[in-house]
């Protein structure tokens, strides 16, 4: 399958065509500060997406531990945006239901989205406190930090939100499909 | 816009390019060993330098009936004849003025440099002009014009 | 002069950096404009999760701002400075999603027409800090942490690696900037929490760096990098370095008293960045 | 005035020609089709199609044509005239019809090759061929010049390419004029100490060479010199040699060093040592220095650049060479052809930031390192960090600066060998433990894989992957120190961190500063990435489009020292080849004013650059220079009484074309 051909139906990821570039080198992945924790190296996910196996590369782990450090992307020798890359993984595999399961990271991006939808803004107690409901050993590990964190006055514990959430609701829903 | 869309559905505008022999030619000779096509409606005309372009072909090709002319030379400082684009560049400016008062429109003229090496910027150019003269619908003028 | 703030989620309840950057503003008579009524950008999050809805969040501000008669938004937070950037970025780069993006906002009431530039604080309160410092603190070297998303991806402020506007200021507020090769890596920030194991290594190579090079306190540009590196350290890190704000140390320098620029907020206490000895 | 101004005679008889270029033609473009409906076309008399025209049974149909059918003009529809059009000219003359009465439709890479419908490929073959005809009916016979050429070659650069291009050409018995901008020859191979593949000491190729180049009768070699202006044309250039001032009488001096061991001025960077170490005010760059003269270097010397009162070189100099009033001098030679051997400059690598280049003095470049590993060298060839200790670990990073679309997009093409040269001669040296990171080994050339395996044997340890950082961040504590080198592995998909004690910089080439100058002063077109242009990547890699300039070594682009000699003995052979007949024939497309219609009002005199027309007072006319002429066309297309036009080029001729085409 042709990585920009018509009959390709994973060409709407953004930025794909850039991936025809690749050379293999593995900057990418080098500068990756957590790539040793992702089941593909970036540039694995690359090589992949040639192959055509976009379903692995949609289940991956691996744009779930993408930091946003863009290491990569400045360095790539053939200018692959591969932050970018990153992101739009994340988009199609959430589009068409292949996010990785049980995966502590993607609860969090959840537990996130949410906090916003219904406030408008995040709080991070409050953020630690829903993703607590679903990890409760990582809610009691980290519990002695919360106490020193009230201790410091650095505790939030009123969610803040903007003055209509409702507003941020309806933004959320009205981009539920891409902005249709 | 639309009108003209539906009442000419299938217009092939009709284009010459004027191009130097030592960037431009190169250029298109580059795209064909390439393989990079571009519409089939540029005929070009392959001239030593645009330096020698005369004001008179360009009307002699906007009254024989083009659509649009399309002139190519080497980048400023590329010039084989040193600085014949940049006598062109300047030539061609007067023409504009001149191709207007006969009624065309000057964006119908157009001077692009394209390097020797420069093959897919001579398909993209060469698409996107012919894109730009489709857009602007057949040249009306000639047929208006008393000759 | 007059800016257009954009706080960001972690910029109230961060250890100190609301209340040195509102010291520090009012003494260099500099006045913050909160954004109306500023919802979360969406960090790192909504850009993996749908475009137009990480655009819409982003752009909600750029419409609000305008309103507020501002083309320019500052914000002190490495992680908002991106997704803004990125924002901008994308709306001006592809009219398909500005339109898309604009029709979003049309239905919850708001007039998206231009995109703003977006500015980190430190470049504002860079330029505005006086360069003859009140007070001196020459014997205190300080580790600049710029983070990851400062100069990287656009890298216009400063080069990608190895910058040094940072170490500049320092050096300009009296301070002793301590050369050292950890400025830009990245600690996982928007992962600790989650993955603090795996992200612990990270931290303590660019903490053990510090420390390694002779620095005896960490200075940082964002409420990320800060909670950080400053909670990582007492999880057995092995390091004890205080990590401050850019704006303390501005706020020291300008006479400002610790307490007032909140520096009791450190999970490391920081007494010895200001105690003469 | 001149024959070449015969008025038409005969009636126009044409013949077409449309080629099918085997599959490239044909099967796209409907040649039948398009030969039938140019027969339909005034004076047309035959049209063929043929599988390849290009071949001599092609060419044996237009001959036979012209004498059996009477044919004066011809058209051939094939390829592009770039690259056939001699070939068919020739075979006009070979029928014995002037050369000129030819055109060519290029149905090849203006159709069949970038259309993608046929039957618009060919509609738009039947125009092109159709304009060929009509324009050739208005072609006129035209006659081309012998001129006398000057028998003498003059190089530009004096690395490897330059030296061995003078040599051949001198060994034939041709004056050679060697301009190197340095204070010595010898280029970038002077600095090496061993060569890939072989391992042959580089100096014991080079010095015998540089004595050689300096004792050649036939060579008049200017060091220290650059070129200041050409004029002129093919076989008979003129260019003037700027001669800058070496504050040193060549005539007088010895080269006894004495000036050199006495210079107060010790502490400039030399830059034959790439930095590593440091020379006096007066200095030769180093001590095989060919010639041997030093000059002084004004900027830092006491006396010339500081105002001081020093003279210590000129008390000591015992044959009273050192002379502090020289000017730059410049000397005019004559000359039939020029070689550009102009060579390159290795990349720097200080705008990578992620490698520390500049930041940490275990970093070196390739061409330090060439340096340090050079017996010669500021460490007299001993292996060895700043700080005197012997590396246990070194790190060699490939592609730095190449195949980077934010630097140089293409590949260099020596630094994996010269990688492995390294590999191998840090691991016999010091016996230390070498990585070399890599993205592919390129070593395609006789005897290179073998001399890959060869170092693969020796236990060098390669790592598919490119470097991603190198960093002083340690993570165990008792690596503090050592520099760590971060890859993936790609092979194992693992990311390493490699603390090693030296890296090495395999930088790529970039184009010679001054190249872009010298290209203008040449008239010799550069490409995308500043290497000079060849006339034709297969057919022509050392001609130049401008005619009489060749090209030899790295300026032309990156290649080794193997490559480098082939090519310069091949620049050489064509320059040679070019004037060893005394005579070259000059172009026939050059401009004519026609004294009926010239009103005299010097707007061409104004236009042309090569000021190749001068003006009769008597007559009050324009007047061209046919020697000077290079037929650019400005002239004619400034002309607004259509008095002057190039040859070949008439109005008729171009509006006829045109007029086809719409
Ligand atoms: C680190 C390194 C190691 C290498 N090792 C090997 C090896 O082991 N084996 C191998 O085969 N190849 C090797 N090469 C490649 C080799 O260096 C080149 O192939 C060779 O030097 C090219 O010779 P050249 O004469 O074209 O260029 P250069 O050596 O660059 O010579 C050009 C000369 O022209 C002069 N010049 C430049 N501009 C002007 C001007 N405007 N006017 C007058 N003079 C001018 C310069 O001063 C210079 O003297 C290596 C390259 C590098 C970088
Ligand atoms: C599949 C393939 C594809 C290639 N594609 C390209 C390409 O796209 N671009 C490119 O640059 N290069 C390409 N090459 C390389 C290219 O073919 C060679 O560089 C080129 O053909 C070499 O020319 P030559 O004259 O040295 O050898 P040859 O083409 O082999 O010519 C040698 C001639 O000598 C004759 N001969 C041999 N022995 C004797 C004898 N004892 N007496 C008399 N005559 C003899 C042979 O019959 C033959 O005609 C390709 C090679 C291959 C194999
Ligand atoms: S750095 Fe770029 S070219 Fe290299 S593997 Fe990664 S994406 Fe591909
Ligand atoms: S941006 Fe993401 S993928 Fe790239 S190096 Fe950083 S964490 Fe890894
Ligand atoms: S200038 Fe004089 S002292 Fe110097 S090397 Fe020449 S002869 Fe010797
Ligand atoms: S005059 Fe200049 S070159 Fe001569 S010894 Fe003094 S400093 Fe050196
Ligand atoms: S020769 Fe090797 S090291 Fe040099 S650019 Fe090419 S691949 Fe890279
Ligand atoms: S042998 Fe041919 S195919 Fe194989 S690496 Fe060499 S050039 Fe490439
Ligand atoms: S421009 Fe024409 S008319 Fe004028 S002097 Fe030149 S040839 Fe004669
Ligand atoms: S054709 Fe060009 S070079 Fe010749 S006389 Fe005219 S302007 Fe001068």
């Amino acid at each position: 399958m042709n990585i920009t051909g018509k009959n390709n139906p994973y060409s709407d990821i953004g930025k794909l065509s850039h991936i025809n570039r690749c050379i293999q080198c593995g900057t990418c992945s080098g500068s990756c500060p957590l790539s040793d924790k992702m089941d593909h190296a970036p540039r694995e996910l690359f090589a992949l997406i040639r192959e055509g196996s976009y379903e692995e590369v949609l289940a991956s782990i691996t744009p779930w531990f993408c930091v946003s450090c863009y290491a990569c992307m400045v360095r790539c020798p053939k200018e692959i945006p591969v932050t970018d890359l990153m992101y739009a993984f994340k988009e199609k595999a959430r589009e068409q239901g292949t996010v990785p399961k049980n995966l502590n990271m993607t609860d969090m991006y959840d537990a996130f989205s949410k906090t916003v939808k219904q406030f408008g803004r995040v709080t991070e107690s409050f953020l630690m406190g829903r993703y607590g409901m679903r990890h409760p050993i990582s809610a009691v590990k980290n519990a002695p930090l919360a106490v020193k964190m009230a201790l410091r006055h650095r505790l939030e514990l009123k969610p803040q939100k903007i003055e209509n959430p409702d507003t941020i609701t309806r933004l959320y829903e009205l981009t539920e499909k891409g902005g249709e | 816009m639309s009108e003209t869309e539906t009442q000419i559905p299938s217009y092939k505008p009709r284009i010459v390019a004027l191009v130097c022999n030592w960037c431009t030619y190169t250029a298109a000779d580059l795209a064909g060993t390439s393989r990079l096509s571009y519409p089939a409606e540029i005929r070009m005309v392959r001239l030593m330098c645009t330096g020698m372009i005369d004001q008179k072909y360009i009307l002699k090709a906007f009254l024989d009936g083009a659509d649009g002319v399309f002139i190519g030379g080497c980048h400023p400082g590329d010039c084989h004849y040193l600085d014949g684009n940049l006598k062109a560049e300047r030539r061609i400016g007067g023409t504009r003025n001149l191709i207007e008062q006969f009624g065309f429109y000057p964006e119908r003229l157009k001077l692009q440099w394209i390097g020797a090496s420069e093959g897919p910027e001579f398909q993209h150019h060469m698409t996107e002009f012919v894109e730009r003269i489709v857009a602007m619908g057949p040249s009306q003028v000639r047929d208006r014009m008393i000759l | 002069m007059k800016i257009c703030f954009y706080p960001g989620c972690s910029f109230a309840s961060s250890a100190g950096y609301k209340e040195s950057t509102e010291a520090v503003c009012a003494k260099l008579g500099i006045e913050l404009c909160e954004i109306t009524d500023w919802n979360c950008c969406g960090a790192t999050v909504s850009f993996g999760e749908n475009t137009i809805r990480a655009l819409s969040l982003s752009s909600r501000h750029f419409a609000i701002a305008q309103s507020m008669g501002f083309s320019e938004i500052v914000t002190g937070c490495n992680a908002c400075y991106a997704t803004l950037r990125k924002a901008v970025d994308v709306l001006q780069n592809d009219a398909d999603l500005f339109d898309r993006t604009k029709h979003v906002l049309e239905q919850i009431g708001i007039t998206l027409a231009a995109v703003p530039t977006i500015r980190h604080l430190f470049e504002i309160i860079s330029c505005a800090m006086p360069s003859a410092a009140i007070e001196s603190y020459k014997d205190v070297p300080i580790a600049a942490y710029y983070g990851c998303q400062l100069t990287r991806p656009h890298q216009d402020l400063d080069r990608g690696d190895h910058p040094t506007v940072l170490e500049t200021f320092l050096e300009k507020i009296g301070f002793t900037a301590t050369s050292h090769s950890a400025k830009t890596s990245c600690c996982g920030a928007s992962h600790a929490v989650i993955h603090t194991n795996e992200c612990r290594v990270l931290t303590q190579r660019i903490l053990r760096e510090m420390e390694g090079k002779g620095a005896k306190a960490v200075t940082t540009i964002c409420p990320l990098c800060q909670f950080n590196l400053d909670q990582n350290q007492s999880k057995g890190v092995g390091t004890n370095l205080p990590v401050t704000y850019f704006t303390q140390l501005a706020g020291l320098s300008l006479g400002i008293s610790p307490k007032e620029l909140g520096m009791n907020k450190f999970l490391v206490t920081a007494e010895k960045v200001w105690t003469r000895p | 005035m001149t024959s070449q101004n015969q008025p038409k005679t005969s009636i126009p008889k044409i013949g077409v020609y449309v080629c099918h270029c085997g599959m490239n033609i044909a099967p796209k473009v409907n040649v039948e089709e398009v030969a039938e409906h140019v027969k339909a076309l005034p004076h047309v008399v035959v049209a063929r199609d043929y599988k390849f025209m290009c071949s001599n049974p092609g060419q044996d149909m237009i001959v036979n044509d012209i004498k059996e059918l009477g044919l004066n003009r011809v058209v051939v529809a094939s390829c592009s005239p770039r690259m056939h059009e001699k070939t068919f000219r020739n075979a006009l003359r070979k029928a014995g019809l002037n050369p000129y009465y030819f055109q060519m439709a290029n149905v090849r890479e203006q159709a069949s090759w970038v259309t993608k419908d046929s039957v618009e490929a060919t509609e738009k073959a039947k125009a092109l061929v159709s304009a060929a005809v009509t324009r050739v009916a208005f072609h006129q016979p035209l006659l081309t010049r012998e001129v006398k050429v000057e028998k003498s070659i003059l190089v530009v650069g004096g690395g490897i390419a330059g030296m061995q291009a003078a040599l051949t050409s001198a060994q034939a018995g041709y004056q050679v004029y060697l301009v190197e901008r340095e204070p010595s020859i010898g280029g970038h191979m002077a600095k090496f100490d061993k060569t890939f593949p072989t391992l042959d000491c580089a100096a014991c190729i080079m010095t015998p060479k540089m004595v050689d180049v300096y004792q050649h009768p036939n060579i008049h070699l200017f060091t220290y010199s650059e070129i200041e202006k050409v004029e002129g044309f093919i076989g008979n250039f003129e260019v003037t040699v700027k001669m800058k001032p070496r504050y040193v009488d060549m005539t007088k001096c010895t080269g006894c060093g004495l000036c050199m061991e006495k210079c107060p001025t010790k502490k400039i960077t030399s830059e034959f040592n790439e930095g590593l170490s440091k020379r006096t005010a007066i200095y030769t760059p180093f001590p095989q220095a060919v010639p041997n003269v030093p000059v002084i270097d004004a900027e830092n010397c006491l006396t010339l650049g500081k105002g001081k009162k020093c003279g210590v070189c000129a008390k000591f100099c015992e044959s009273t060479a050192i002379d502090f009033d020289q000017q730059p001098e410049f000397k005019t030679v004559k000359t039939g052809a020029v070689i550009v051997a102009t060579g390159f400059k290795a990349f720097d690598p200080g705008s990578i930031g992620y490698y520390g280049y500049g930041r940490y003095p275990e970093v070196y470049t390739s061409l330090e390192f060439e340096r340090l590993n050079n017996a010669t060298g500021p460490t007299a060839g001993k292996l060895v960090m700043k700080d005197g200790r012997t590396p246990q670990r070194v790190a060699i990073v490939h592609c730095v600066g190449s195949r980077d679309q934010r630097h140089k997009k293409y590949c260099s093409r020596v630094c994996c060998m010269y990688s492995m040269k390294f590999a191998h001669l840090i691991h016999e040296k010091t016996g230390a433990e070498v990585w070399e990171f890599y993205i592919d080994i390129r070593s395609p050339g006789k005897n290179y894989e073998e001399f890959y395996n060869r170092v693969q044997e020796e236990g060098v340890k390669f790592v598919r992957g490119r470097v991603a950082e190198i960093t002083d961040m340690t993570d165990d504590p008792k690596d503090r120190g050592r520099l760590t080198v971060v890859a993936e592995n790609s092979l194992t998909r693992r990311t390493l961190r490699i603390p090693v004690d030296m890296v090495i910089l395999s930088v790529g080439m970039e184009p010679s500063p001054g190249a872009e100058d010298l290209g203008r002063l040449m008239g010799v077109s550069r490409d995308a990435d500043g290497w000079f242009n060849e006339l034709h990547a297969k057919l022509a890699p050392v001609a130049t489009p401008m005619t009489g300039v060749f090209l030899a070594g790295c300026c032309q682009g990156p290649k080794d020292i193997p490559d480098t000699v082939a090519q310069s003995m091949g620049a050489a052979g064509e320059a040679i080849a070019l004037l060893s007949k005394g005579s070259v024939t000059t172009q026939a497309e050059i401009s004519n004013i026609d004294e009926d219609l010239c009103t005299g009002c010097k707007s061409c005199i104004a236009v042309c650059s090569y000021s190749a027309i001068g003006f009769d007072e008597v007559r009050r006319i324009a007047v061209v220079n046919e020697a000077l002429c290079m037929g650019c066309g400005s002239c004619s297309a400034a002309c607004l009484s259509s008095a002057a036009s190039v040859r070949h080029f008439s109005d008729k001729q171009v509006m006829g074309e045109l007029e086809m085409l719409l």
